[in-house]
């Protein structure tokens, strides 16, 4: 008999919806059905029960080819590179569950190493900005009972969070909210006429990388200084700020989504840091948040599992050993790819071979190049090995961190079938290299 | 199993009335017992202070405020480390952060000033999955966790149509579901109405469209815990708290719980214990006419045995504040234009966080400082008044062994105020400079250990040196026959145990830590038959109005961390 | 050269992301991401008939796409290619010390190159390591 | 004052943390001694003497010490952090972190320095012959308190983020500068003599700001109040004044408001 498994967290994006029915074959090892989830989320599950996942370590050979070892010899072979490395670097983690994270934390912590996640090369401007300026925000559930106003700036749900609009922002009914879609006002700040842009009310089409300026109209119109503007901001009518300013300090309760169009422009971190400001001045005349459209289902992970081991988010140095240190621009992957600071790369839970410039990617690819992930992928297609694991919320369940920060438990659907989780394998790679250490001093 | 025996210390342990005595204390199979045979392991505390682990009653060391505190301030971590003369690494981990240390700081710099147990005083029932996540990495101490229930619209709901019992299964049901303690309540239906960017100041301010009062709440809630008999009281930091004038609003709050008794198997007197009493003691009515209102306050406190506070002294440190008061933090961030984080959580709570600097140059930190010592100086019953910085809100918990060297030393309390720029007007706005009074040993072992245990419910396990109590102990290199005319020395020996025993086993030595054994998740589970009205509404709620669902709700059994139940039994 | 200058940006698209979890070596990923969405006005000013290959050269390297006029539109000057591996041959590594590349806002010059051929996500990324073992 | 040569006789394979290289921890010290001072390689822990060898002698106190670096240490970081006093000339590029956290001394880079030099920087001087890369001045991630006091002078060119939340001192830039100049700044002053991108000032509560060049694109936050003249770097010149940022809040002084300056050169 087929079996449902009921509230089951999506592995996809940052929304990480926690209503998704998964049909499994009798024997636990397929995915028969996915209901109430997105296309891709669909495609995830999929992709989970797929005759074609990589079941087995696999090791390059000196003529290129990849041979199959097994996880006692893989973990070996990273513990020992590990040890010997002056500095190597774990990357990644956009689809690890938080106590994966926390195991890679003890494993780059024994290391001597350096410990990075995807929000660098993401929301890491985020964080330089949540630094410098703080971070008023709140939980989704309070956009979907309250807001009225809902800004997207420089992100398009409608693409990279698909259920975001329709459990969170533009079209739930909520406690105050009874009306839904009818009673809210959409402002869409975007280059492009995106399809987010296509739901809104208001779409400003802003001259790409020139949105710290119009940060600053906004701020000199909720200040008092809105005489004081120029004709034109950043390719937007003075009218045209002055009436969508308007409705913003006329809200109830108002929040700002904003995403990789902030920060991947010119100025990132600062241009949301203006955000955050604004956000503060608006909660003079008005109630407004501000949230990040974080990527992945658990890229607020890390963040937050790292915060409260070693006290920052990403970027971190930990090869002093008694104490880490961060600071983005020395200790951020691509900058350490790019002057070469690095002498041994992981990738876990990503692909930094599709996603990171490819310079970047050469430069990684002097020193030995291990992938940890459940797929092929350009990472582990360029890789020395490749461990592949079992998939969060598919074959292994665990805490993941939603966009808002709020905690989902997640649900393993099917039987792991001999895979490891990134757990188990790091915490034996880290008792490989305890001992190490212990032999060497 | 193993028995230690600890030989010739000076003990002091009011749960008992031992005032200082020399004798021995026996542990076997981590509990303390009446004797050992002689195998067991000899500690010598010739010459030292013996006292029961310390139990912080209130201090934010889990959760995800806390956690976004440490997120936002990496320049906290700054040169902080043993690169520049900080903390070598001693335990498993590396140690990092200052006001708001990492969790395995947290819990190696309690054990190393002998505390075992705290309390986590905020958790916001939906983020219950990461206070367990913190609690499962911080080490060595037994940690609970208070869910907040003063803005929860459940309770608002019930408490404004006078159901009682409905509230009751609400709460146990929460309290089940989130692995909590007790009923924590954080400025009653002012974050509520922070959601739409107000705030309620007074007892009798509505809440916007709840159609109720903090007043209300604060009552519904005693009456909620004493129908379940919760080991714990309600733990509630009221309306208006930090402002100049507050403690009108603080004595019109602690007259809410006249009339009420206690009801409960625990040994618990109180019906309500005010947090950080400090903050919620100020006189005048501006920033410049600011002074100390410890006086009325403790006169109150002091005449009204059902009632218990902790005092929330102001360490003069560069720190984080943090708490679930939304609106505080904002105006407090409007003074000093730091950054400020903010997090409205659906249904139930919210919180903020401002760093903020005590800076000694500064009239009005000087009088905070003054008022937080003047609360425990003023009490006369200090199993009633209990010590705590509200961690990290008026200074990190790690500045405990320095509040207890002011509360001990009037020399020292005159030494930090010559430091003051200010020191003739701090001086004129509080009662600091006349006050000689200083503390005793058994003074500090009722406000840190044996008092905030009661308050708790928990003085047969916790702060108790009695036959039975869980084996943690602290063991301070300080002769109470000789007490060091330096107070910098009582401060270092505070800091720092020459053991501290948690169930048995040695965590620290010699200032160190050695050892990281298993530690608890203490919380509170009643047993009382379901309620269908009230499992209804639950449902109704999660379908309508969270964004998780309800199964996905209450924290995993997977996830939570050596559960240590106490059970109550509710017909 | 008969290219222009264009301002170009890369973000995720909803059938790159569907495609990725495909797998990155999939008919799909290849389709969804090897394409580079311009304005029309542009691409009647350089020459480039819709659906047809384009080299895209950055100072970072340079890559064959196709061009299509943008669904979701850009204005004129603007040109946008999905998030991925297409993408990531021209984005220039520099972060502005913030470890975040420049993704978004970065010159490009765009010229027709009907007779170029695609190349697929491995051949670029094995290619440009040195691993690729086809033509 | 008393001279320590150092000179690189051996290349780090990746890059080494040269915190020890300051006349605070050179001062008093025997050349061995020096030689034994620690230096970061990644996880490895060395000795100063692993890469260089050392020659003359130091001074009894930081003041009275001169440290002079020779060879290629373009791969070297954090040269002269936390110095009180004393001078260092470094004959080659230095990596980032050149000065951070300095209180007082001179540092010379007669070649490039990278970014985050003088973060932090309290007081002391800073030149570079020539151009530096981004965060010049600027402060730690997340400390509302940047430079404070202390002179840097790039000869050449430097990047984003030039005077980032500064307090006090004074940064001068001769060649061109990038985006983000004083933003969130308190007080301080950076005079740019080439041309800069834009966003001088956004977020600025007070501080001044001379442009000589151009400023491509400039922030509606600032206003333009009159023309005046100023000495600016040892010569007068006139200037257009505006204040901003409009959007940020603003500070009284004597019931007068007090805004951040943009001077740009007529």
């Amino acid at each position: 008999m087929p079996k449902v498994i009921e509230n089951v967290g999506c592995p996809y994006c940052g929304c990480s919806c926690d209503d998704v029915r998964v049909t499994v074959s009798d024997d636990g090892k397929k995915v028969l059905e996915v209901e109430n989830v997105c296309a891709i989320g669909t495609e995830i599950f999929k992709h989970g029960s797929s005759d074609h996942r990589i079941r087995s370590p696999r090791l390059r050979q000196p003529d290129g080819s990849m041979k199959d070892i097994t996880y006692d010899e893989a973990i070996e072979w990273v513990a020992q590179h590990l040890y010997k490395a002056k500095k190597p670097l774990m990357y990644g983690f956009g689809s690890t569950n938080c106590e994966g994270q926390a195991a890679a934390a003890r494993v780059m912590e024994t290391a001597g190493g350096m410990l990075d996640n995807c929000a660098t090369i993401c929301h890491g401007p985020s964080f330089l900005a949540i630094f410098d300026n703080g971070y008023p925000t709140c939980t989704l559930g309070e956009v979907k009972n309250r807001a009225d106003v809902i800004v997207y700036w420089g992100s398009n749900p409608a693409h990279a969070h698909p259920r975001h609009m329709s459990r969170y922002s533009i079209f739930p009914r909520g406690f105050f909210t009874g009306k839904g879609q009818k009673k809210r006002t959409i402002i869409v700040i975007d280059p492009r006429y995106t399809d987010t842009a296509n739901v809104a009310d208001y779409h400003l089409q802003i001259k790409q990388g020139h949105d710290y300026e119009l940060f600053d109209a906004f701020r000199m119109v909720v200040i008092g200084h809105g005489k004081d503007l120029p004709d034109e901001v950043a390719g937007i009518k003075k009218e045209k700020i002055l009436e969508v300013a308007e409705i913003m300090a006329n809200a109830r309760f108002g929040t700002t989504f904003f995403g990789m169009g902030l920060t991947h422009s010119d100025g990132r971190n600062h241009n949301i840091d203006i955000a955050i400001s604004l956000t503060r001045d608006l909660n003079k005349v008005a109630k407004w948040t501000i949230m990040a459209m974080r990527g992945h289902y658990n890229i607020a992970g890390p963040g937050v599992v790292w915060s409260w081991t070693f006290g920052f988010p990403y970027c971190l140095d930990l090869t002093k050993k008694d104490h880490a240190h961060m600071n983005p621009g020395e200790t951020s992957s691509v900058d350490m790819a790019m002057r070469d600071e690095v002498d041994m790369f992981i990738n876990i839970g990503t692909d930094a071979g599709a996603h990171f410039p490819i310079p970047a990617v050469k430069q990684l690819k002097k020193h030995p190049w291990v992938t940890i992930d459940p797929s092929i992928n350009m990472a582990s297609e360029i890789s020395d090995l490749h461990i592949p694991v079992c998939i969060c919320g598919v074959d292994v369940g665990g805490i993941v961190y939603r966009m808002d920060n709020v905690p989902i438990q997640f649900r393993k659907v099917i039987d792991n079938q001999g895979l490891l989780d990134d757990e188990t394998l790091l915490n034996r790679i880290a008792d490989r290299l305890d001992e190490l250490n212990a032999q060497g001093a | 199993m193993s028995e230690i025996i600890i030989k010739n210390g000076y003990i002091f342990d009011p749960i008992s009335g031992i005032k200082g005595d020399k004798a021995d204390i026996s542990i076997k199979d981590g509990k303390i017992t009446d004797k050992v045979s002689s195998k067991a392991e000899v500690i010598d505390a010739s010459g030292r202070t013996v006292m029961a682990g310390g139990v912080d009653i209130h201090t934010h060391i889990v959760g995800p405020k806390v956690n976004l505190g440490r997120e936002m301030r990496p320049e906290d971590k700054l040169f902080r480390g043993s690169f520049r003369g900080g903390i070598l690494k001693q335990g498993k981990h590396m140690e990092m952060g200052f006001s708001i240390p990492s969790t395995w700081k947290t819990g190696y710099s309690y054990a190393r000033m002998g505390y075992t147990y705290a309390n986590e005083a905020a958790m916001p029932p939906l983020m219950a999955p990461h206070v367990h996540e913190e609690i499962r990495d911080t080490p060595i101490i037994d940690i609970s966790a208070m869910p907040v229930f003063g803005n929860n619209w459940f309770c608002f709901e019930y408490i404004k149509n006078k159901e009682i019992e409905n509230n009751a299964a609400y709460v146990a049901w929460l309290l089940n579901a989130t692995k909590g303690f007790g009923i924590k309540i954080v400025n009653p239906g002012g974050t509520e109405a922070w959601a739409w960017g107000d705030n309620c100041v007074t007892i009798n301010d509505p809440v916007p469209f709840f159609d109720i009062t903090p007043a209300e709440i604060v009552k519904g809630l005693i009456e909620t815990n004493e129908y379940l008999g919760l080991p714990h009281s309600i733990h509630l930091h009221g309306n208006n708290l930090g402002n100049p004038g507050c403690y009108e609003t603080t004595l019109d709050t602690l007259k809410l719980a006249e009339g009420y008794k206690p009801k409960n198997k625990f040994g618990r007197e109180q019906v309500l214990h005010n947090t950080h009493i400090q903050f919620h003691s100020y006189k005048g009515d501006s920033w410049g006419t600011f002074e100390s209102g410890a006086r009325e306050v403790m006169d109150y406190v002091n005449s009204n045995k059902n009632i218990t506070v902790d005092i929330g002294a102001v360490t003069l440190d560069e720190t984080t504040t943090m708490t679930a008061d939304g609106p505080f933090e904002y105006h407090l961030n409007q003074l000093n234009h730091i950054k400020w984080a903010n997090v409205d959580v659906e249904l139930e709570t919210g919180s903020g966080i401002v760093p903020y600097i005590y800076d000694k140059n500064i009239k009005v930190c000087g009088i905070q400082w003054a008022i937080g010592l003047e609360i425990a100086l003023f009490a006369k019953d200090l199993m009633r008044v209990f010590l705590t910085t509200d961690h990290p809100n008026a200074g990190p918990f790690t500045r405990y062994p320095r509040v207890i060297k002011w509360l001990m030393s009037q020399k020292a309390r005159e030494a930090t105020l010559d430091t003051m720029k200010y020191k003739d007007k701090v001086i004129a706005a509080s009662h600091i400079a006349s006050m000689d009074k200083e503390l005793g040993l058994y003074e500090i072992a009722m406000m840190t250990r044996a008092g905030p245990a009661k308050a708790l419910g928990l003085s047969s396990m916790y702060g108790s040196l009695a036959k039975g109590a869980d084996a943690n102990i602290a063991i301070y290199d300080l002769d109470p026959t000789n007490i060091p005319s330096d107070p910098e020395l009582i401060e270092a020996a505070f800091q720092n145990t020459a053991y501290t025993l948690k169930e048995g086993v040695v965590v620290v030595k010699d200032k160190q830590i050695v050892a990281e054994p298993h530690k608890y998740t203490i919380w509170t589970k009643v047993n009382m038959p379901e309620n269908a009205q009230v499992m209804h509404d639950v449902k109704e709620k999660f379908t309508k109005n969270y964004t998780v669902n309800l199964e996905n709700y209450a924290v995993f059994d997977e996830h939570v961390h050596n559960p240590r139940a106490i059970e109550v039994e509710v017909a | 050269m008969t290219g222009k200058k264009l301002n170009m940006i890369t973000q995720r698209a909803v059938e790159e992301g569907i495609a990725m979890e495909i797998g990155k070596t999939s008919r799909e990923y290849f389709d969804a991401c090897n394409i580079i969405e311009m304005n029309e006005l542009d691409m009647k000013e350089l020459g480039i008939m819709k659906n047809t290959n384009v080299r895209v050269t950055s100072e970072s390297g340079q890559v064959i796409v196709k061009a299509v006029v943008a669904r979701q539109t850009v204005y004129p000057g603007l040109c946008h290619i999905r998030q991925g591996v297409w993408a990531n041959q021209v984005v220039p590594p520099r972060t502005q010390s913030t470890g975040a590349p420049q993704y978004s806002g970065f010159p490009v010059t765009v010229e027709p190159a009907p007779n170029e051929k695609l190349k697929t996500a491995l051949q670029l990324v094995q290619g440009a390591v040195g691993l690729w073992k086809g033509e | 004052m008393e001279t320590v040569t150092m000179t690189l006789v051996q290349q780090p394979e990746l890059y080494l943390e040269c915190y020890s290289v300051t006349p605070d921890l050179f001062a008093g010290k025997s050349l061995a001694e020096i030689a034994e001072l620690p230096a970061h390689e990644g996880k490895i822990l060395w000795k100063l003497g692993d890469f260089f060898k050392f020659e003359g002698k130091s001074g009894a106190t930081a003041a009275e010490t001169k440290i002079v670096v020779n060879g290629n240490v373009k791969r070297m970081k954090r040269f002269g952090q936390q110095m009180t006093g004393g001078e260092i000339v470094i004959n080659s590029d230095a990596d980032m972190y050149v000065g951070g956290w300095m209180r007082g001394g001179k540092i010379t880079v007669k070649g490039n320095a990278d970014s985050f030099l003088g973060i932090a920087m309290e007081g002391g001087e800073i030149l570079i012959e020539g151009d530096a890369q981004n965060h010049v001045g600027s402060a730690y991630r997340g400390d509302w308190r940047g430079m404070s006091g202390g002179l840097i002078r790039v000869k050449g060119k430097a990047g984003n983020d030039i005077g980032t939340a500064m307090t006090g001192g004074t940064i001068i830039i001769e060649g061109n500068a990038f985006i983000h100049v004083l933003t969130h700044a308190e007080g301080g002053t950076v005079i740019i003599k080439g041309d800069v991108e834009g966003r001088v000032g956004g977020q600025m509560v007070k501080g001044d700001a001379y442009i000589f060049g151009n400023l491509l694109y400039p922030l509606p936050g600032f206003k333009k109040i009159g023309t005046v003249e100023k000495e600016v770097d040892g010569t007068t010149y006139t200037f257009d004044q505006y204040i901003g940022d409009l959007g940020e809040r603003k500070t009284k002084k004597k019931g007068e408001i007090i805004y951040g300056n943009i001077y740009m050169k007529i």
